[in-house]
């Protein structure tokens, strides 16, 4: 693979990168459902490492240990998603909620007489 | 090995207190008998190492104790004539509480937890005494803060954490005022001990500026145990304290404290000269002069009793003060003495409204008509712990007086005189009355009977004022002999 | 021509991704998700990352996407009760999204800048010798053709070990967060169905075979126990989904073996180094790694599955 | 530009012929058995004259086996997705084009 | 054992044990305690000499050198979080013993998370690879909010789930900046990097390397900032401490929180040691100074004994931010550098025993509300005495850790005549002290059934008796807290090895300056 065309390619899957880490936070910060929210995350998640490959593979020749970080990566991506989803399933059980949100600390009704949290 | 331990000597005193009041918290609510012998073995020990040292130091040994903190910053107790004088006065009078605690807190709840932060509280004050610089002294300040709050809150009425609340506020605030002044400070000159005369007259060249703020800022954090006006608001609030924690806060711990850190200050860490040369000393004295007429003016519209002897150990503490500020011997002697005498006779006057309150519910001046034949030991003690704060001669207030009021003409401060004479005048005015009261006024008809109390009670309730009042009477009488606070100031002023 | 495959590949990206996030449905979304992972896999392959496109392929879209479907179904059972709060960030999404995007360009721009400063050698800032580099020069001393894999084993064995944990953490954390709570069946085909059979009787066999493939060839080709581990993973997906496999509350010993088996393997070895004195995590030979590939993909694939499952463990048959 | 190239661009015009059709039908066709009926048939068909036409280009009997390989694996899969598809919309309402609970996101 | 080895056993002897505890969760129930109390002790007993003798230890696992390979490496800050880890670790761990007992379902999955959390708290601590850092922090995370969900209320989940979508955000944005900081330097191990990022950022302005570099770095700030609860950033906090069941809270306000700003250390005083940061240290500080405040403000307004804790903890991260201002000053640096020392060891040991202490006083009286805790003096003496004991180190009144810190930052902020860092410190104690003071008045006030004249009994029914498993472990740690602060020559000793670059050699201690 010649540089001009790597360099040209990996400008290409720059750009991507970039769109796609920009339609992630767009998707993060929108989102309602937190089942779109996780959704999003993963997209960003896959921007920034492509991102990570694309900047890292210099001159045409693809760089091993990007490639190893980005499998590395994608496995705590799905471990932390799956972790996510059992959390969500739970709390959907328990509150029948499949939003949150992220931004406020809600303080727990102070009215709430027997609230022992040991 | 065993000199080191005796060099450490200052060490255990403090410590002593510290183990007592753990043994004390370990030992729990039920074990009284206990807890008293543990008190009171405590009190006796403690007073047996002070007269080996008070023996050591009247033939030139001193003792010292460091511990390195930081890089530059050490924990240093010492026991030099000054602090004896300090550390003999809180260690004989934390007896005579305890005793009379003893019988107070007889029919209370907590005795464990109070009991507990009231050896702890002493053991502040003897780190106070033997604190050997201004760092060590501050640790141990803050200790007693700490350590008083519980006994202030001991009944944990609102009105008590109320009064607890406004302790914090002001002493708190007054530990950040003095942790700036001794950042600054020990930026400005790193690690100094208390030396006499003071150490800083190197330091001060083209820093006066600098030294008059860092007077100032650690002044004022004393100030507010040593409630000067305007910081004293505390101290009328603490009275809803049982009444051995009164006696405590403003004969031996609190205030005193304040007192005699300001004591250190001047003379121990700037020295006289400097104070004088910065111009700051004379600005203290015209605080404490103020503080003396307010606090008397006050107390005498008090209708509370604990409320106006309150009021007047506003007024009498500053007496220290002023001495320490006016500079020169004789104004110094009258102030340091007067931290013995005025210890003595307001304990006294507590303990005395303690049993009252006890033993007849009684809270309010008018409610003493006639009760001097009603408890003659009490009433007696009384009236003369009064008449000495009054300074009529020759009881022991009347010589710090004098000497206080010949210091200031000597050190060129006439007004003082005029200060001192009011504040006499006033002092009449508020303690006759109820001496008046106490002994030529029938018996009011709708006094309640006298709670009835087990002997031992009401002999540990009795038996401390009647001492102290004693002591205070011998003290006026012998004041010329070597032993006596007096004689024991002199060394100290006029030690090499 | 190659150029304006790439331009097309990473429009479907842009294209995909958007739809996933601004999709009206949910579950439309999902699967764009899902289809974004296999063009991304494509594009992976493009770059010049053929490991990574079977791991995109397989994890990224094959097992984040079963995960995504499965709990959708679960959350869809009823209806939620509470009603959403008022959200400020939503305001905020579009041009934070912009803002991101335009950063993220700018600098990737500058990178690379400088790298075709530094590779046309006429850059006055001297080219670091980067790790990369540094593993390419090493490879030929080493037993094995696939620089991936040897930065995985043998450089950074380090980080694989940790990344294991993780999963294992996400296993625990998952049984932890759904408490005592019996799992979930999830189940979508009727597994009476004489083609889901016949289906499963040809896929499973044959992806069984294809990681123990991925597994071998890791070592010199692309591929290696992730991938594999994956693939396995994926055929214990489809038996649980047609109920021929079924979670249970808490695992058999068998299963918790294997479970922790890849790191243990990966531990003994790391550790055993320094009985025969050699360094910490320096591994004896092809042996080795091929013993500490095949647990790890054994691990992988359990903890997968169970992490779909929702179940402590797994067993035969029917519920 | 050889024999094999013209054959393997021919097939892969019959194949994209049959994907159009297949798509078409997808989009067009009233509901959801039709709509199977379509794709499955014709993707298949496409998908084999693609396959057809790596073959010539590799011009490899081994990528060729793999190839007739992957078609059969995709053929098998279609079936039992289709079948799958079908028996579900079956339960619902046949008049709708896909299962109720997908239509939307889950009401809030 | 050679210390080398009981460097990497930090990390590696945990996951040993956690795997053992998912085999066999039965026969293995006394490892994670056992582990954590005698194993951690040692190993460090074995390693903490070889570190203060020898200098900074660096081991290049399987003796592949860095960028190649990943280094760990152990100075004087990195051995005072692992002692913190394995003090407060162990004290939480036994008080823990009684909420989560090993044998119980739940703890078959709790205590393999617990010694997880650990390991990832030891490997983010010696990492010297910002790749590796990613992991453990992802290791770290995932277990501390598996940990709080233990809790299993509706709130505790809703925490989590806030707690985990923010964690996931900053987790992406570290690699992110760890990313173009590879692209541009071709390593990943942060001392390194310290060369190229030094020649790229003081390079001539708006060169793309200049640019990347510093986006790189802010990138990871943020990333930290968010993981570190730092004003404005602490939203996640104090729902997570405060719904976590009572041993958790302790070690995430202990170990989680600070892993943010170790990070944010290494990086600003290591990794940009050759920037010149002076804008970005008054950022930091400033953004401490609000924390201080604002977090002292809302502990003193809630009404949930935990949530006070909590929002103290925000409060207190505050100070460990004033810490990049004062070492800018190369005379103050120094005694800065003590001080940010002493208040990381302080606050770790006081904030997990006034955790422990909170978790014992709310099982104790039944009830998290402050107006609940009427009588508690009476029914628990000991947990009430921890939390004034370790209250007395947050307000750092002597003689105690949280004392000779903010002496120590006093200074600093004295010598360079820095007014606004000194007042915020003074603000905050007293602040402290007030909402200290909210909790144990709480305490002291005389229950209405035992007002005076009321039979005895009637207070003694006010709460129940506390396991000492539960109240010990909150005094032991409280008087530890406090004790420090009379016995800080090792951990003096330690944080003189490997100082940042920026600061010169430390004092020593007794010596004169």
């Amino acid at each position: 693979m010649s540089l001009l065309m790597m360099s040209g390619s990996g400008a290409v899957y720059l750009l991507a990168a970039a769109g796609i880490i920009g339609i992630g936070v767009y998707g993060l910060l929108s989102a309602d459902h937190l089942l779109r929210k996780l959704l999003a995350m993963n997209l960003l998640g896959s921007g920034v490492l492509l991102l990570l490959v694309t900047l890292a593979s210099r001159g045409g020749t693809p760089d091993p240990v990007s490639h190893a970080l980005v499998l590395t990566g994608l496995v705590v991506t799905v471990s932390v998603t799956a972790f996510a989803l059992a959390l969500l399933d739970r709390l959907y059980r328990e509150t029948g909620e499949i939003r949150i949100d992220a931004a406020s600390d809600d303080p727990p009704d102070p009215a709430d007489p027997a609230d022992a949290k040991p | 090995m065993t000199e080191q331990l005796f060099a450490a000597l200052p060490l255990w005193l403090v410590l002593i207190s510290l183990v007592t009041a753990l043994l004390i918290f370990l030992c729990g609510e039920a074990r009284q008998r206990l807890r008293t012998t543990l008190n009171l073995l405590a009190a006796f020990l403690k007073l047996g190492l002070i007269a080996v040292m008070l023996r050591a130091v009247q033939g030139g040994t001193t003792f010292g104790f460091r511990w390195p903190l930081l890089p530059g910053l050490d924990l240093v107790l010492k026991a030099d004539a000054l602090t004896l004088l300090f550390a003999t006065l809180s260690a004989s009078l934390w007896l005579l509480t305890t005793v009379y605690a003893i019988g107070y807190m007889e029919r209370s709840e907590n005795r464990a937890r109070f009991f507990g932060f009231f050896s702890l509280s002493v053991a502040a004050t003897m780190g106070i005494a033997t604190a050997g610089n201004l760092f060590t002294f501050f640790i141990f300040y803050e200790l007693l803060t700490l350590s008083t709050w519980p006994l202030i809150v001991h009944r944990g009425t609102p009105a008590s954490l109320r009064g607890g609340r406004v302790y914090l506020y002001y002493t708190l605030g007054g530990s950040v005022l003095l942790l700036t002044g001794l950042v600054a400070l020990n930026g400005l000159a790193p690690g100094q001990d208390f030396i006499p005369r003071g150490a800083l007259a190197p330091w001060s060249v083209g820093h006066d500026d600098e030294l008059r703020v860092i007077f100032v800022l650690i002044a004022a954090g004393l100030g507010v145990k040593a409630a000067l006006v305007p910081l004293h608001g505390w101290l009328p609030q603490a009275m809803v304290a049982p009444a051995p924690v009164s006696a405590l806060l403003h004969a031996v711990a609190v205030v005193k404290a304040g007192a005699f850190g300001i004591v250190r200050l001047v003379e121990e860490v700037f020295g006289a000269e400097l104070v004088a040369r910065l111009g700051v000393g004379l600005g203290l004295a015209w605080v404490a002069g103020t503080t003396v007429l307010y606090g008397s003016v006050r107390a005498l519209a008090q209708t509370d009793l604990k409320k106006r002897l309150a009021w007047s150990t506003v007024s009498q503490v500053s007496y220290v003060v002023l001495g320490v500020a006016l500079g020169g011997s004789l104004a110094l002697v009258g102030g340091l003495v007067h931290l013995v005498h005025q210890g003595l006779l307001k304990i006294t006057l507590f303990f005395c409204a303690g049993v009252w309150a006890e033993r007849f519910g009684i809270h309010r001046i008018d409610e003493l008509d006639g009760l001097g034949p009603r408890l003659p030991w009490i009433g007696v003690s009384f009236s003369v712990a009064a008449l000495g704060m009054i300074g009529l001669p020759p009881m022991v207030g009347f010589i710090s007086k004098w000497l206080l009021g010949s210091g200031a003409i000597a050190a060129g401060q006439p007004w003082v005189v005029g200060v001192l004479v009011a504040s006499t005048l006033l002092n009449a005015a508020y303690f006759l009355p109820l001496v008046h009261r106490l002994w030529f006024r029938p018996l009011a008809a709708d006094v309640p009977p006298a709670v009835p109390l087990g002997r031992g009670a009401i002999t540990a309730m009795t038996l401390p004022p009647v001492v102290t009042a004693a002591l205070a009477l011998g003290m006026g009488l012998l004041a010329s002999t070597a032993l006596s606070p007096l004689g024991w100031v002199r060394l100290i002023v006029e030690r090499p | 021509m190659t150029l304006a495959l790439d331009a097309l590949l990473a429009l479907a990206l842009l294209a995909l991704a958007l739809g996933a996030v601004a999709g009206a449905a949910l579950f439309r979304s999902i699967v764009m998700f899902i289809v974004f992972g296999v063009v991304l896999a494509l594009a992976w392959g493009r770059i010049g990352a053929p490991d990574l496109a079977l791991a995109e392929a397989a994890i990224g879209a094959g097992l984040t996407g079963a995960l995504l479907l499965v709990s959708y179904r679960r959350l869809v059972r009823t209806t939620p009760r509470r009603t959403p709060r008022s959200r400020p960030a939503a305001r905020l999404a579009l041009p934070l999204g912009l803002l991101s995007a335009a950063l993220v360009l700018g600098l990737g721009a500058s990178g690379f800048g400088l790298e075709d400063t530094t590779t046309a050698g006429a850059g006055t800032v001297a080219v670091p010798s980067t790790a990369g580099q540094a593993v390419l020069a090493e490879m030929a001393s080493l037993p094995l053709d696939n620089p991936v894999t040897a930065v995985l084993l043998i450089f950074r064995g380090y980080d694989t070990l940790l990344e294991l944990t993780v999963l294992l953490a996400a296993y625990l954390g998952a049984r932890l967060a759904l408490g005592g709570s019996p799992p979930l069946s999830a189940r979508s085909a009727p597994a009476a169905l004489p083609m889901v059979g016949a289906l499963l009787a040809i896929v499973v066999p044959l992806s069984a075979l294809v990681s123990l493939h991925l597994l071998h060839a890791g070592s010199d080709a692309p591929g290696g126990a992730f991938q594999g581990g994956a693939v396995l993973a994926a055929a214990g997906v489809l038996l649980v989904l047609s109920g021929r496999l079924r979670a249970i509350g808490s695992a058999p010993t068998s299963q918790r073996l294997l479970l922790v088996l890849g790191t243990l393997t990966f531990l003994g070895f790391a550790l055993a180094a320094r009985l025969v004195g050699a360094a910490l995590f320096t591994l004896p030979g092809m042996w080795a790694i091929y013993l500490i590939e095949s647990a790890l993909l054994l691990s992988i694939a359990l903890t997968l599955v169970l992490l779909f499952a929702a179940g402590g463990g797994l067993a035969w048959g029917r519920e | 530009m050889g024999l094999n190239d013209i054959a393997s661009t021919l097939l892969l015009a019959v194949a994209a012929f049959f994907y159009l059709a297949g798509t078409v039908g997808l989009l067009r066709f009233p509901d959801v058995h039709s709509r199977l009926h379509a794709l499955t048939k014709a993707d298949n068909l496409g998908l084999l004259f693609v396959c057809l036409a790596m073959a010539l280009l590799s011009g490899s009997a081994r990528v060729a086996a793999l190839l007739a390989v992957v078609w059969l694996l995709a053929l098998v899969a279609s079936a039992v997705s289709a079948h799958l598809v079908a028996r579900r919309a079956l339960q619902f309402d046949p008049q709708a084009p896909a299962p109720a609970e997908h239509r939307a996101e889950p009401p809030a | 054992m050679p210390s080398h080895d009981a460097l990497a056993l930090l990390v590696l002897a945990p996951l040993l044990a956690a795997c053992l505890t998912v085999l066999a969760p039965a026969a293995w129930r006394w490892l994670p305690v056992v582990g954590t109390l005698v194993a951690l002790p040692v190993l460090l007993a074995i390693l903490t000499p070889a570190v203060v003798g020898g200098g900074t230890l660096v081991l290049a696992l399987a003796g592949h050198a860095a960028p190649l390979g990943i280094h760990l490496r152990a100075d004087g800050l990195a051995l005072l979080m692992l002692w913190l880890v394995a003090l407060s670790g162990g004290a939480a761990a036994v008080a823990a013993l009684r909420s989560h007992p090993p044998a119980s379902p739940g703890g078959g999955y709790f205590w393999p998370l617990w010694l997880l959390l650990l390991a990832g708290l030891n490997a983010l601590f010696v990492s010297a690879d910002l790749f590796n850092v990613y992991v453990a922090i992802e290791l770290v995370s995932l277990s501390a909010i598996a940990l709080i969900a233990a809790g299993g209320q509706a709130d505790a989940l809703r925490a989590a789930m806030r707690y985990l979508l923010l964690a996931m955000l900053a987790s992406l944005a570290y690699l992110l900046g760890v990313a173009l900081l590879y692209a541009q330097h071709g390593s990943l191990d942060l001392y390194q990097l310290a060369a190229g990022v030094a020649q790229a950022g003081g390079g001539p302005a708006a060169t793309p390397a200049r640019a990347a570099t510093l986006t790189a770095l802010s990138l990871i700030t943020v990333a930290l900032l968010l993981k570190a609860a730092v004003f404005p950033l602490h939203m996640w906090l104090p729902q997570a401490h405060a719904q976590a069941p009572g041993p958790v809270s302790a070690v995430l306000s202990a170990l989680v929180v600070k892993t943010g700003v170790y990070l944010l250390y290494r990086l600003w005083l290591w990794t940009a040691a050759g920037l010149d940061t002076a804008a970005v240290a008054t950022l930091l500080g400033g953004l401490g100074a609000a924390a201080v405040v604002y977090g002292s403000l809302a502990a003193l307004v809630q009404v949930q004994i935990k949530r006070v804790v909590a929002y103290s903890t925000v409060a207190q991260l505050g100070y460990l931010m004033l810490v990049f201002p004062l070492v800018g000053d190369p005379r103050a640096a120094p005694g800065a550098w003590m001080g940010a020392g002493c208040q990381l060891f302080a606050h770790g040991l006081a904030k997990a025993g006034m955790f422990l202490a909170a978790a014992a006083l709310v099982h104790g009286m039944g009830s998290g509300r402050l107006d609940r805790l009427a009588g508690a003096d009476k029914s628990q003496p000991i947990s009430l005495f921890a939390f004034g004991l370790a209250g007395v180190s947050l307000m750092g009144l002597p003689p105690s850790g949280g004392f000779l810190a903010k002496w120590l930052l006093l200074e600093a902020a004295w010598m360079q005549r820095a007014w606004f860092w000194m007042a915020v410190l003074l603000l905050g104690s007293l602040l402290a002290a007030a909402y200290v003071y909210r909790v144990l008045a709480a305490a002291f006030v005389t229950p209405p059934a035992a007002a005076p004249g009321a039979a005895a009994p009637a207070q003694s029914s006010r709460g129940r008796p506390v396991p000492l498993s539960m109240s010990l472990p909150a005094l032991l740690l409280a008087m530890a807290s406090v004790a420090m602060g009379l016995w800080v020559e090792p951990l003096l000793e330690m944080l003189a090895i490997g100082p940042p670059p920026s600061v010169g050699p430390m004092p020593a201690l007794g010596g004169r300056p």
